[in-house]
């Protein structure tokens, strides 16, 4: 049952579900013992840490293949599979999800205090349908795991967001709920295309990426289109990207976080996991259209983030350009591109996840997001201020944080596939400095807050810890980014050896 | 004069619907006996009956296929399983009506022989395989919904809604006839197998006359499953129908029909199928797209689950459409989606009906902040609304992916992808309802009667909905296996 | 012989339209309900004609059958005649409006 | 030494972190001190190391590897150091001026309340400059390339709630960025070219590849260089930098930061002197920077802007200097103009100090009273940059003009000597301005003074090394450091020193270059006495200002670069940008929300069809029928 | 033959007219009593057609049982006694006609341009059922033998229609 699972015991399952039980107690809890739940909610999300540590260290980073692996089949016949494993790609956003949805619990502790139970359920049936689909091995389950994750954030933000909240939550559900329709319908070609093989039919990775290169470069096409537009809009790429902004500004704090930190991951997860395996001739030769559409993301991302007024929407649009170079760098096909491109996406979840926390602090003591009503807070909160505008270099690129190690190896294995592919993409560093250092100078430097709040210190550990921690995480990928590409080299490179592609110059069959 | 030769008869192939004609006379005797009987008595009588009928069903599901009455009625796994389906919707129904039946002092007796009724005339509808049997089972099915929909007869829009339903209904009832007709004097015969030999081979010179009797079935059996353009009757008559009723009806109706039409289709036409097939392709694509583009409209839920049950049948058309003879993921995933909706469907309108009951309404404004005053309920509609939406876990994501799948296997992966949007669009009224009951505030307070056997049904519903959702394998396979038969 | 087969299913079929113009223009719901029987009527003369026509009396019982339905609906449709009557005194289907779009 | 090079870096990164972490607490100078000790740590360490280099006989380039930094497929960098003489001089005018500074800044920035970010920024500055010079490969330079603009940033906008400040730091990291924006893509190509981005194998390899693609490379390198060492275009941040406090000016935009650049090029001397085309551009930018600075620097009002301008403009001379192969007497300037430029800002510094933050030299006049120590170093600084012999500056800048006369860029020489002429006279209003004539302040509202010990010492011995530092040139072209850094420039076949055809030393053509410099250099200050001090009628600044009303304009307007950037890139930009963000509302969401109304809208058009009559309803049922029946006819 | 074929096409017409009529008559009394024309013209068709037992259960349950039944409703109900509803919407009725003479060209397209005779020819020759015993005889012993299922199912239709129908119209419970 648990195939090559070092361990012995179904470390992954447990860690996959135990947010969702953690969620039944919550449930079970009366409604009136606030802290309790709280209590709970951080218990559960601690754990799991704690299980992802050992998750963590007994990961081999040398080894190929799925580790850890948890499988048996549950639909009988139909040759569906209950099978998770991870490798050197999902590692670590698995690892990313559950630090992050710890912050969130953790940060939510005294800010929200509004129907809790739901508040804390939906959190950690969000944590392990996030967490699920980085360990899923089989697209059914997969898919369960994917659509898992629609409600409690649609939820967090319809009821305990701001603003035009019904809207926002309404149109998050829909948009993505559409594309994965649309993926839907070619997981159910996979498996017609699937199930003519001997052993009767899969749907589980390790079988398909057997069959895949076989399949009919029609059947390929259809495979590609059909799973880009669900992940495309998870990325969210240019130009389904809409409902970013709308639900971040509406989504409360700690659901900011939990999107933009983890649940964007998603759709580049999916373009590695199942979207480029499944087709594997046709991702090659489709490339061109996420590659264009990734640079002008970046570049159409940067100048609209250029002129945002509201902070939240400011850092939502500009995590549409840094997702950019994730498709940028997975499309280029190279050791590079594909490398930098996980590590943008760990690096965006510690990043933009710290970013959006630190706004919740700020909305929480000025009760306002137009960057307009603010200023002089760096006065106030010295070491916050110091927090932010260190995340804020980081996120502009700043050498020596892990955006950058990613930027650069994208934009290198961008240069390889196409020089002038990689000239505009770099112009990004220009614009991005433009607008965070702007943010940074109007938010913290000049002037006062419009209405003179009091700005009591950071809370100790739903705050600065968090900050700090996240902060000191992307400096340590930014100093010493080998153990992390070094975790992910085998992974990597399996899946580029399947691709028709040449080695260092990825996509470069492009005209 | 030649002696009288009687038929072979089979009894124990048509024990389930000789079960419930008993319970029928139990209720009836019983009611004639001791007029005033209270409680729960006739429920617990309808419901021993059925589950016999469904005890009697299971026990008839390892035998061979029999067929008996001169070749008019056949016990095969098509016919099993559409019936387990319509006597599990009985079961539900029964359990979800005694309290409204009680609050509102309606004649319980009268109300079960009439549903008791109903369910033999769809058992028939799906188990007959000569058009006499089918014609009269067809109306037995449809006069007691006719009667069912006005059976809150206080109340003017269940007679309003049972006069659209019964004139429409016999307006289509004579179409359908004419295709019967049709179909019998082209080829002779009212055996289903017999007409199918006729048109095996696309129907010979009688080609057209042939299409003319396939065509007129189609509408007249598209207005029993409520396709467009023969689904106007649908809005009307299950939002002036008890809601309960609505909710039985809604899925029953909609099985058998789809009984019929699979049986019409696949055994006495199947040499026309391609012709057929794009028939049934239009109508599931204008199906589709009306139901769910007008349920976005909608601002009364039981109106808005009216339209969707339109664009259900769209979905479920689908399957039908693609049926060529070597898939058989066609009927199969028409079964599955008949199975998968009586739990989510049946559910949703009940957990109206226990709205209802506590002095609510349907309209969305009395969903507003249901969570906050009945988190059982709000979870409930949830699910099912998760279940018609297609969502993971729920049985509905199953019914559709075999629907995809069907279409796939017939090359006709747009129409899936037709399907699978619309699915989507169909997703925004859905959690419109929803967000209203975990977003809103509420507008007013529930009274709490006791409802011990709704709670069972919505129970049975929920678990339903779920767990078919993970472990619809079985069914699946046995679906596929009554598609083979 | 007798007239030909054709002349039959030319006259059911003009009284099935007869029968389906009559349920479209007429509000009276009686005559609504008399028009439909002259659609039932219709198939019955199809069914006994191609019954003779072909030698059997499959036709002629399924009449019988036919008969025997509408007897069936004209009851439930008069009952429900009756209990909307309750309500609303009037035989107009125009009038039947509470339930729309 | 070797195996402790790595300690000069650390040194100063450690007084960060511990100032960064505690410093907000402590009182009085700890900081400072804490500041002090790492950069004097560092400082030794240096003077070490170049006694290593200079006392061995053949000394072998160190190449250490730390760790491994970025490994993805075969692209594999570490961090890592390089030192050779090059390395080591760098590292001696970095920690030494670094060092002086931070003294200075004792006294500087004494009682300021941000005093602990002040001492926790510079030693992290000190730690990214030595990381720079240090760095074996071009990404590891890269890194603190920006690291080096990030404290930039950080420094000019320390007195962060001042608009101008903050708007200054800002500006500076910008337009950095669009130097570091050709410098990124130029170490990636050089990534392509070379398959590996350390110094050894690419500087080794450097011939096997194409002339063009060297220019390309060597071109985009340059881009970076021009970002940070201010050059045309690039150069309107720095005079904008001078917001931040004077010992930062001193230390970052006048003596090391800015010279990154003249590293970069002399780094990669393998590179440039395969591309030729090149070096013209540099040389060409570098002469057009160098008037370009001495021109603004003549009529600017602000001491501090007027030094800012003189940066840009000896920047200039350098990388004129780099342009026609003379690499030594560039780095060589760089070597004085270090000492030279910084004791000019410490002494800018002082003045303000004394006349409480005053920077508009028209209200000064007369300080050479209240401050004579910081009146006589300056005037030492001043006469160093304006050239005249022997102080530091007349060696180096001398050295420059000499070479591109005696390797016939006639034209280069011509236009240097008419900068260096400026030079002297801008430099000469300067001190006329500051310290002759008559107060022009309010003396009842300030009282000069002069500044304490830990401000004045650092003057003196920066002074002091203002007039020896150009010794260790002489004689021209055959000096110390000529023969010091031979091997960093002759080992790649460059233009060597002594080479060329023309003798090294002081021949006649020297020699006579020499005079036509000094007497350049003599006549300039001698104009600018006769101008401010003397106030020669004549030559009434005034006067001459309206007569040449343009050309007045336009210097003093900085020729107008600001306001051209604003129209033709910032504003387009933000105009893009609110452009794209309507097209995103109206068009890209439009779409999404018009598809989710116009179904809405259809549903409403559709709904009413149901309108309630059975009548229409049976139509429906009929009108279905019919169509079916039809179609019968077509299948 | 001749004869056979005169008297169908005058059945057909009166028929035919008789139902027109019914649409068009403004009184449902009037409507009532051509229904009744139309259904004794159509049984004597059956009676050509040699099914007497249908033609007699046509005049006796239509025109005997239900059309009284309708008179009854009619008479019963006030409405009954208010002018006629006419239908007031053009666009309906013009939609309808057109609907009507599209369905019955197609129809009889499809009656002249197939072949409807060509179905499998059954044992019930009218010899056959001489030698049975006449029409009522021979359709009586299939009834009760080969179509005995869907007979008993229509006594439950008949049953529940009872039962529904007392329920529906009876005042109160």
């Amino acid at each position: 049952m648990y195939g090559d699972n070092a361990l012995g015991i179904p470390i992954l399952t447990i860690v996959t579900l135990l947010p969702l039980v953690g969620a039944l107690l919550v449930a079970l809890l009366p409604k009136n013992a606030a802290n309790a739940i709280r209590w709970t909610a951080i218990a559960i999300a601690g754990i799991d840490m704690l299980l992802m540590l050992v998750v963590l260290f007994s990961y081999d980073s040398a080894g190929a293949g799925f580790q850890l692996v948890d499988r048996f089949r549950w639909a009988q016949g139909l040759g569906l599979e209950y099978y998770l494993g991870v490798d050197g790609i999902a590692v670590l956003l698995y690892f990313l999800t559950s630090l992050l949805s710890l912050v969130a619990v953790v940060y939510s502790f005294s800010f929200v205090n509004h129907r809790l139970k739901e508040y804390y359920a939906s959190l950690l049936v969000l944590e392990t349908g996030m967490l699920g689909v980085f360990v899923a091995l089989d697209l059914s389950l997969f898919y369960v795991f994917f659509e898992l994750t629609l409600i409690p954030m649609a939820l967090l933000i319809g009821v305990w967001g701001h603003g035009r909240k019904l809207y926002s939550a309404m149109k998050f559900f829909l948009y993505t709920f559409a594309g994965s329709l649309v993926m839907l319908a070619a997981i159910v070609s996979v498996y017609v295309q699937a199930s003519g093989r001997p052993g009767g039919a899969t749907l589980n990775y390790v079988d398909l990426i057997q069959l895949a290169p076989n399949w009919s470069y029609g059947f390929q096409t259809w495979m590609f289109w059909g799973f880009f537009f669900a992940f495309a809009v998870k990325m969210p790429l240019f130009p389904f990207h809409t409902w970013l902004p709308d639900a971040h500004v509406d989504a409360p704090t700690a659901g900011s976080i939990i999107l933009a930190g983890v649940l964007l991951k998603m759709g580049g997860y999916g373009f590695l996991r199942w979207l480029i395996p499944l087709s594997p001739e046709a991702s090659v030769n489709f490339a061109v259209v996420p590659l264009a559409l990734s640079v002008v993301a970046i570049l159409y991302g940067a100048y609209i983030t250029l002129v945002q007024r509201d902070l939240k929407k400011l850092i939502a649009y500009s995590s549409v350009a840094s997702m950019g170079f994730t498709v940028l760098g997975i499309f280029t096909f190279t050791q590079q591109g594909v490398q930098g491109a996980i590590l943008q996406m760990v690096s965006h979840g510690l990043i933009s996840g710290a970013l959006f926390l630190g706004v919740g602090v700020i909305y929480e003591r000025l009760h306002t997001r137009e960057i307009a009503r603010m200023g002089g807070i760096a006065n106030l909160m010295g070491v916050f201020t110091a927090l932010f505008v260190v995340l804020s270099l980081a996120n502009l690129g700043l050498p020596g944080m892990s955006a950058f190690v990613a930027e650069i190896l994208v934009t290198l294995a961008a240069f390889r596939v196409q020089w002038w592919l990689a000239v505009p993409v770099y112009a990004y560093i220009i614009v991005s400095a433009a607008y965070m250092l702007w943010m940074v100078a109007r938010v913290f430097y000049l002037g006062k807050p419009q209405e003179y709040h009091e700005m009591p210190p950071m809370k100790i550990w739903q705050e600065a810890v968090p900050l700090v921690g996240l902060a000191l995480l992307s400096v340590l990928m930014g100093v010493w980014a080998t153990p992390f590409l070094e975790t992910m080299e085998p992974a990597v490179s399996a899946l580029l050896d399947y691709l028709p592609v040449a080695p260092d110059t990825g996509t470069a069959l492009l005209p | 004069m030649p002696p009288v030769v009687y038929p072979s008869v089979n009894l124990f192939a048509i024990s389930s619907i000789i079960a419930l004609v008993v319970t029928v006379l139990v209720v009836l005797m019983l009611a004639v006996a001791a007029p005033r009987v209270r409680g729960a008595i006739y429920a617990a009588i309808t419901l021993a009956g059925i589950g016999t009928a469904l005890a009697l069903a299971v026990a008839q599901s390892g035998s061979a296929p029999v067929s008996t009455f001169s070749g008019s009625w056949r016990s095969d796994t098509l016919s099993l399983f559409l019936t387990f389906v319509i006597l599990t919707s009985g079961i539900l129904a029964v359990l979800i009506s005694d309290s409204w039946l009680r609050l509102h002092n309606v004649g319980q007796a009268e109300f079960y022989t009439v549903l008791l009724c109903s369910l033999v005339g769809m058992i028939t509808v799906v188990s007959a395989t000569d058009l006499m049997t089918l014609f009269v089972g067809i109306e037995l099915m449809s006069v007691p919904t006719y009667l069912l929909t006005g059976f809150a007869k206080h109340e003017q829009r269940s007679n309003e809604g049972a006069m659209k339903y019964f004139l429409l209904g016999a307006f289509s009832s004579a179409i359908l006839l004419y295709g019967f007709t049709w179909a019998f004097g082209l080829s002779g015969s009212t055996n289903l197998a017999r007409i199918g030999e006729f048109t095996a081979n696309g129907g010979g010179e009688a080609r057209a006359a042939f299409l003319l009797a396939i065509l007129l079935i189609i509408a007249g059996l598209s207005f029993k499953v409520a396709a467009v353009p023969f689904h106007m009757w649908t809005p009307d008559a299950y939002q002036g129908a008890p809601t309960v009723v609505t909710a039985y009806m809604s899925v029953s109706v909609k099985a058998a029909g789809f009984g019929a039409l699979v049986r019409l289709m696949t055994e006495a036409f199947p040499g026309m199928y391609r012709e057929w097939g794009i028939v049934l392709v239009v109508l599931s694509v204008l199906t589709m797209l009306l139901g769910n583009v007008v349920a976005i409209v909608q601002d009364d839920v039981k109106r808005m689950l009216a339209y969707s049950s339109v664009g259900h049948t769209g979905f479920m058309l689908v399957g039908l459409a693609v049926w060529t003879p070597e898939n058989r993921l066609a009927v199969a995933s028409v079964l599955f989606y008949a199975f998968a909706y009586v739990f989510a469907n049946l559910g949703a309108f009940g957990v109206l009906a226990w709205m209802e009951n506590h002095g609510g309404g349907t309209t969305l404004d009395h969903m507003n902040g249901l969570f906050g005053r009945a988190p059982a309920a709000a979870g409930a509609l949830s699910i099912f609304l998760l279940g018609l939406m297609g969502f993971p876990l729920t049985v509905g994501l199953p019914a559709k992916i075999f629907l995809v799948q069907a279409t796939i296997e017939a090359d006709y992966l747009w129409l899936g992808i037709v399907l699978v949007l619309l699915s989507a669009l169909a997703a925004v009224f859905y959690l419109r309802v929803m967000f209203r009951m975990f977003m809103y505030e509420p507008r007013y307070a529930l009274a709490s009667p006791s409802q011990p056997l709704m709670v069972i049904g919505l129970v049975a519903s929920v678990v339903g909905t779920v767990g078919l959702g993970v472990f619809f394998s079985p069914v699946w396979e046995y679906a596929q296996r009554a598609a083979g038969a | 012989m007798t007239p030909p087969l054709e002349w039959y299913l030319l006259f059911s079929a003009a009284l099935f339209t007869i029968g389906l113009v009559g349920v479209l223009v007429r509000r009276h719901v009686l005559v609504i309900f008399m028009s439909v029987e002259l659609m039932l009527n219709a198939c019955n003369v199809a069914l006994v004609a191609f019954g003779r026509h072909l030698d059997t009396l499959t036709g002629q019982n399924f009449v019988v059958f036919v008969v025997t339905v509408a007897a069936a609906e004209a009851a439930v449709g008069l009952g429900i005649i009756l209990s909307l009557a309750r309500h609303k005194d009037t035989v107009d289907v125009g009038e039947m409006d509470i339930l729309k779009q | 030494m070797e195996s402790y090079v790595w300690l000069i870096p650390l040194a100063p990164l450690l007084a960060f972190a511990v100032n960064i972490l505690f410093g907000k607490r402590w009182s009085g100078n700890a900081t400072a001190l804490v500041g002090i000790a790492g950069v004097l740590v560092s400082f030794i360490l240096s003077v070490l190391i170049f006694a290593e280099v200079l006392g061995a006989e053949e000394f072998e380039a160190w190449n250490i590897e730390l760790y491994s930094w970025i490994v993805s497929g075969d692209f594999d960098v570490g961090i890592g150091f390089y030192v050779d003489q090059l390395t080591s001089i760098m590292l001696l005018v970095v920690t030494s001026v670094s060092l002086l500074v931070h003294v200075y800044s004792i006294g500087y920035m004494h009682g300021d309340p941000g005093n602990y970010r002040f001492f926790s920024y510079l030693p992290l500055f000190t730690f990214s400059m030595l990381m720079l010079v240090l760095a074996n490969n071009f990404l590891e330079l890269y890194v603190f390339w920006e690291a080096v603009g990030l404290c930039s940033y950080l420094l000019i906008g320390f007195w962060y709630t001042k608009r101008s400040a903050s708007d200054a730091a800002m500006k500076a990291f910008i337009v950095n960025r669009v130097g570091d924006f050709g410098f990124g893509l130029g170490v990636i190509l050089l990534f392509v070219t070379f398959g590996t981005l350390a110094y050894v194998p690419v500087f080794d390899r450097a011939g096997e590849v194409s002339t063009g693609t060297l220019t390309i490379i060597t071109l985009l390198l340059f881009t970076g260089s021009m970002g940070k060492s201010a050059q045309w275009p690039l150069h309107t941040w720095l005079p904008d930098a001078m917001e931040g406090p004077t010992p930062v000016s001193a230390l970052i935009h006048a003596a090391t930061m800015v010279t990154a650049g003249v590293y970069l090029v002399a780094r990669a001397n393998p590179l440039f002197n395969e591309a030729a085309g090149t070096l013209q551009v540099i040389a060409v930018i570098g002469l057009v920077t160098a008037l370009l600075g001495a021109t603004i620097g003549l009529v600017q009002n602000d001491i501090k802007r007027v030094m800012a301008y003189s940066t840009i403009s000896q920047l200039g001379y350098m990388f004129f200097a780099l342009g026609v192969g003379a690499y030594v007497s560039a780095i060589f300037h760089l070597f004085t103009h270090a000492f030279f430029k910084a004791l000019l800002f410490l002494g800018a510094g002082s003045v303000m100090h004394g006349v409480g933050g005053e920077t508009d030299m028209r209200r000064m006049g007369g300080l050479r009273r209240y401050m004579p120590q910081t009146f006589a170093t300056l005037v030492i600084g001043s006469l160093a940059l304006a050239g005249f012999p022997p102080l530091a500056g007349f060696w180096s800048k001398d050295e420059i003009l000499g070479f591109s006369f005696i390797q016939h860029h006639y034209w280069v020489y011509g236009f240097g000597t008419l900068a260096s002429f400026l030079t002297a006279f801008y430099i000469t209003r300067l001190i006329a301005m500051t310290f002759l004539g008559e107060p022009r302040f309010d003396t009842h509202a300030i009282h000069p003074h002069e500044s304490p010990r830990t401000m004045t010492v650092p003057l003196w011995i920066l002074a002091g090394l203002s007039v020896v530092a150009g010794f260790v040139g002489i004689p021209p072209e055959a000096g110390f450091i000529h023969h010091f850094l031979e091997p960093v420039f002759a080992a790649h076949g460059g233009e060597a020193v002594g080479e060329g055809g023309h003798s090294a030393g002081f021949s006649l053509e020297v020699f006579s270059l020499m005079v036509v410099a000094t007497a350049v250099s003599i006549a300039g200050i001698l104009l600018g006495l006769a101008v401010y001090a003397r106030r020669v009628p004549a030559l009434d600044p005034q006067v001459w200002a309206g007569r040449f009303k343009f050309l007045y304009r336009m210097l003093y307007n900085k020729y107008y670069f600001d306001e051209i950037y604003n129209a033709l890139l910032v504003r387009p930009s933000r105009a893009l940008g609110n452009g794209l963000w309507r097209f995103d509302a109206r068009v890209v969401d439009g779409v999404v929300n018009g598809v989710a109304d116009s179904v809405a809208d259809t549903g409403g058009t559709l709904r009413r069809i149901q309108t309630g009559f059975v009548g229409n309803y049976a139509l429906s049922i009929a009108v279905g029928l019919i169509a079916l029946v039809g179609a019968l006819f077509f299948l | 033959m001749e004869l056979h074929s005169l008297l169908f096409l005058a059945f057909a017409a009166v028929a035919l007219v008789a139902a027109v009529l019914m649409l068009l008559s403004r009184n449902p009394v009037h409507s009532v009593l051509f229904m009744l024309l139309t259904f004794v013209n159509v049984a004597a068709m059956f009676v050509l057609l040699q099914a007497e037992f249908i033609a007699a259960i046509q005049i006796l349950v239509y025109s005997g049982a239900i059309l009284v039944l309708f008179l009854f409703v009619v008479m019963l109900l006030a409405g009954g006694e208010r002018p006629l509803p006419v239908l007031n919407q053009p666009l309906q009725a013009r939609a309808a006609v057109i609907v009507g003479l599209v369905l019955v060209s197609e129809l009889a397209l499809v009656v002249l341009t197939s072949t409807v005779g060509g179905g499998q020819r059954g044992p019930d020759s009218p010899e056959h059922i001489a030698a049975v015993g006449g029409n009522i005889e021979a359709l009586g012993r299939q009834l009760y033998t080969t179509w005995l299922l869907p007979f008993e199912i229509a006594s439950v239709l008949l049953l529940v229609a009872a039962v529904g129908a007392i329920y529906l119209a009876k005042e109160d419970l």
